[in-house]
């Protein structure tokens, strides 16, 4: 379902704009509902993801589903809620048994071992605030753009938590190192048994985590519970769910999700292989695809994100990207997490396309589309970063636009 | 502090399910594409269609050729690098709705039915251990992998 | 309902340590349940707080509650799940329809406004990951120490989310600046109409935020929908809930919330009012009441948090306070914020207390309990942050003890 | 930008419910303790008890003398520093089911009544907007405000 929102509806709320146009209609105060083991959401508030089942294809029958998008145009922050965090699976959600459930550790190193969940949450943990991206995001605006979809449309597919997990390192020790090996191959245990390799750089040693929470609570089933590998600023698809097995190795496994999946094919008909780096990029979540706004003061709101590190800079252009202005981060800017960010712009009534650019401290500044396209050609499918374009009519409805 | 138990050889054979380019991980068996082709009417064409093609499910056949065009068709024979690929993924992921439930030589077999739906190997061939490692894919060179990670494996090669 | 849990079980999991002895036993891999809106919490998962009607009275009937507490012995990280993040409410929790929310800011200012929730969400917001503490946290071990308490009926008054609001300074200079006032009456649109008076210190003037969501998401109806004051450091009540009325003046207005509650009577029978900061604190939460240990390794884990800023060492004692250890914090602290400590610890079978102190930047330690008792009396009732003691028999069970 | 609207003076008194020590916020009218025995019986004695004791809620009166004690007792008469506080507090939280719903006299009436309770009024005696902020609570100098936040006011005082 889609709705038409008010620029400045960006949480989730639909507000009649009349309400109550004196304070003594204001409704009276009255003893509220008891307290509660959970906090549920306001009846007023209406939050939930999109899946989706292909480029284009959406709504569409969940079983048919592979995706499921965060509704980033109803989210304020920089911390995705732990259910709305978006979803990429590939033979549905397992329902594991954490009891059953074990990981295998071997291949390349010393020793194997196997581990229960007792095991892994008995050892020291580390926690970061970081994001995760599906390769896919933005899948939908390589060769054309649908007027008609939202910001959970075009980026729905990347979100931000707080991981905690055991560091990678951590279980490498444990088997006695893997000198060795340069490659480690993370195998799920879902359907599909989804399983990538894993190149060992000094980042991933240093950064990966074997997660098995979220937000401060157990992962959901859907992201992986109850483990998954977390590699901070790669493709969302190497973060392997459900992870049941690590194997050590010389060389890379060649499964199907880095040859037939998770390859970018080139003008020239040839595919850049271990693309592994989500690059920076950033998009405003309002005003954007679908909404309206109206002519005087408009609060422009977006998220911006790099695999490298962090944000350093956001640029808004009002005016298609003929001049930016220097936008305000909402907070602090941490490494591979999304950090919001904020502009006041007054629109004077005429058609215009409002764009964000976001730099990240390894200087690395999001192309334009055109640059973007010149570069990587219209079939890679996954790796799409280029700028948003959101455009503005004269009657104030912002769609998806190319440039 | 020590944490976790080794696991015994035939544990780890049991789970060990991945294949690589080399051969490695290949189990003992075969299977021939007349054999594959009656794996495959059972198990397959429910969703990948009758040749590989016009299914509910990922097109397994065709393509070669379109990857430059502005309709490129990725299938197991006009994209996929290499053949051990198509054997691991099938024994780990298909059928779809009841992943591992072939025996080996059904996954040689269906296997080679794929290849040969492709024109990649003929009528009358098969696969087993040995021969499918060497299987060359048309599109075997079709890949540029990055250097950030995998520098060490390209100046290997 | 309280269960036994293995020290280990950190994460809300109950695991049968027997499982799967072999690999072979593990359940075979088949497709899961279909993608979804919303990611919902494992069947294996069971979380829940604890509401409670006074010290030492829960289980409760719901409509007897006045705190629901977080369960602390079954979390990990440093953020809080959304859904259990503590709640303290005075006459309930009201249903507040956003579109008939106001707030009416007026007083000692140049001028009066009244601001609907979409003049709110227009207004530049920050972002801000910060602990809020009920004043009453801590206060079930004033005086003696019911051994059958966890870590959630202990210390389940604390929780730490992303707020995201505006400054209080913006709706300040939007009603032209309050040069005269010192102080700033904040009301509640609940039953109770919960009414605070807030000392305009440089530190609230720049810190305050009137928030609207917290992790993301618009605030829950528990915790305030669709707005309320977020005062990072100080006492909980001080945050306002259903924020409805801010008003300005040159003096306290004395509410019953100041005077004959959040007030601290000394052993003299005077009380301390207006002790507004929340002090250096910090709490093991495993292994913790009512968990079992077994000889052998034991990982101890915890959160530390003050209102002064961040905390910068937190050290554990596992021989009831004689010696200390630095734990390691598992994230990089951030001020006014919980983090969480760990350190490894191997226990050999003999009867002992294991306790944290935290110590924050500004130099700050969390006193034992017989110096703070010195000091504060048994009567004080709320601002309790003593060091916490978890007593462990020759049997392995840890239990609440005063030292 | 401008964000809101200026609410009307009347708009304003409607929701201006608070009452400071000065009596800055009383409303008009008034109330005597006999008349507030029968708000009382009617409206609070069910969650308060007969005489503000003995209820299933909060204990409204005694406990005087306990502060210091192992025990303290903190009533209205025993703790709260300002009458003003309870009239601000019941005009805007009691009954706890209907808040607000006691009209000015009646509020005063039940004020005086729980301060008769406590012996800090006579059975004849009354509230109003000029005696309510002048009525001397027993513990109004038992509080200490914390210099770091009270600084300016303490010593403006
Ligand atoms: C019930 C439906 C279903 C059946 C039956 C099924 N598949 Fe699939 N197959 C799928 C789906 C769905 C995918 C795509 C999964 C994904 O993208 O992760 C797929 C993907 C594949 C692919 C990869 C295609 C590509 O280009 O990436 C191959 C190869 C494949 N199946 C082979 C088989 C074989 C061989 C069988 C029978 C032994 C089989 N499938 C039976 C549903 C099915
Ligand atoms: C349905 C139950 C109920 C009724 C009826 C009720 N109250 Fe209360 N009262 C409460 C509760 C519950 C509290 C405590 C609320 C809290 O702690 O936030 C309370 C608190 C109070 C307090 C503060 C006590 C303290 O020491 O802090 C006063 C004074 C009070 N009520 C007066 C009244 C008066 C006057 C009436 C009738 C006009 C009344 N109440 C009717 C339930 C009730
Ligand atoms: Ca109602
Ligand atoms: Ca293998
Ligand atoms: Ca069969
Ligand atoms: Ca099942
Ligand atoms: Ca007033
Ligand atoms: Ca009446
Ligand atoms: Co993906
Ligand atoms: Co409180």
């Amino acid at each position: 379902r889609r709705r038409l929102l008010a620029a400045s509806a960006t949480a989730g709320l639909t507000t009649s704009p009349a309400g109550a146009d004196t304070l003594a209609n204001v409704p009276a105060r009255e003893p509220g509902a008891p307290l509660s083991a959970r906090s549920e959401r306001s009846r007023f508030v209406e939050l939930g993801r999109v899946p989706e089942a292909a480029p284009g294809i959406r709504p569409v029958d969940p079983v048919d589903a592979i995706n499921s998008k965060t509704p980033f145009d109803r989210l304020v922050g920089s911390i995705t809620p732990t259910d709305l965090h978006y979803e990429r699976s590939h033979a549905g959600v397992p329902d594991l048994d954490p009891a059953k459930h074990r990981l295998l550790v071997h291949g390349l190193a010393a020793r194997s071992l196997v581990l229960t969940m007792d095991d892994i949450r008995a050892m020291p943990s580390v926690s970061r605030v970081a994001f995760l991206e599906c390769t896919g995001n933005g899948w939908e605006n390589w060769k054309a753009a649908d007027p008609t979809l939202t910001v959970q449309n075009t980026h729905g597919l990347v979100s931000t938590h707080e991981w905690t997990g055991v560091p990678l390192r951590f279980v490498i020790d444990l088997v006695g190192g893997v000198p060795s090996a340069t490659w480690m191959l993370a195998e799920g245990a879902d359907g599909a048994a989804v399983a990538r390799s894993i190149p060992l750089t000094e980042e991933i040693m240093a950064e990966g985590i074997l997660a098995y929470a979220q937000n401060g609570e157990p992962l959901r089933p859907a992201h992986g519970f109850p483990l998954r590998l977390f590699l901070p600023g790669l493709e969302g698809n190497l973060s392997i769910k459900w992870l049941r097995r690590l194997k050590f190795g010389d060389q890379p496994f060649m499964t199907r999700w880095e040859t037939a999946r998770y390859t970018q094919l080139q003008a020239d008909g040839r595919a850049r292989q271990f693309q592994l780096r989500q690059e920076v990029n950033s998009v405003i979540t309002a005003p954007s695809g679908m909404m309206r706004v109206r002519p005087g003061p408009v609060r422009i709101s977006g998220l911006a994100w790099s695999g490298h590190g962090r944000i350093v800079q956001v640029e808004v252009s009002t005016d298609g990207g003929a001049s930016w202005q220097a936008a305000r981060l909402t907070a602090p800017a941490l490494p591979k997490a999304q950090v919001r960010f904020e502009m006041d712009w007054v629109w004077a009534g005429a058609p215009t396309g409002i764009v964000s650019r976001a730099t990240d401290e390894m200087r690395n500044v999001q192309p334009d589309r055109a640059a973007f396209i010149a570069r990587t050609g219209t079939n890679a499918l996954f790796h799409y970063s280029a700028q948003q374009t959101w455009r503005i009519s004269a009657e104030g409805d912002v769609r998806n636009a190319l440039s | 502090q020590s944490f976790g138990r080794t696991p015994s050889a035939s544990e780890i054979a049991g789970w060990d399910i991945d294949v690589r380019p080399d051969g490695a991980g290949l189990p003992a068996g075969g299977g021939t594409v007349a054999q594959g082709r009656a794996v495959y009417d059972e198990n397959c064409a429910a969703c990948h269609g009758p040749e590989g093609r016009d299914g509910i499910r990922d097109r397994l056949a065709g393509g070669q050729g379109t990857l430059a065009s502005g309709q490129p068709i990725k299938t197991v024979g006009s994209y996929w690098p290499y053949a051990t690929t198509l054997f691991d993924y099938i024994r780990r992921a298909m059928p779809y709705q009841a992943p591992a439930s072939l025996s080996a030589d059904e996954t040689y077999a269906v296997s080679a039915y794929i290849l040969y739906l492709n024109g990649i190997l003929p009528a009358e061939g098969g696969l087993d251990r040995a021969s499918l490692p060497r299987v060359r894919m048309p599109n075997r060179d079709g890949f540029l992998p990055e250097r950030e990670f995998t520098a060490g494996w390209t100046a290997a090669r």
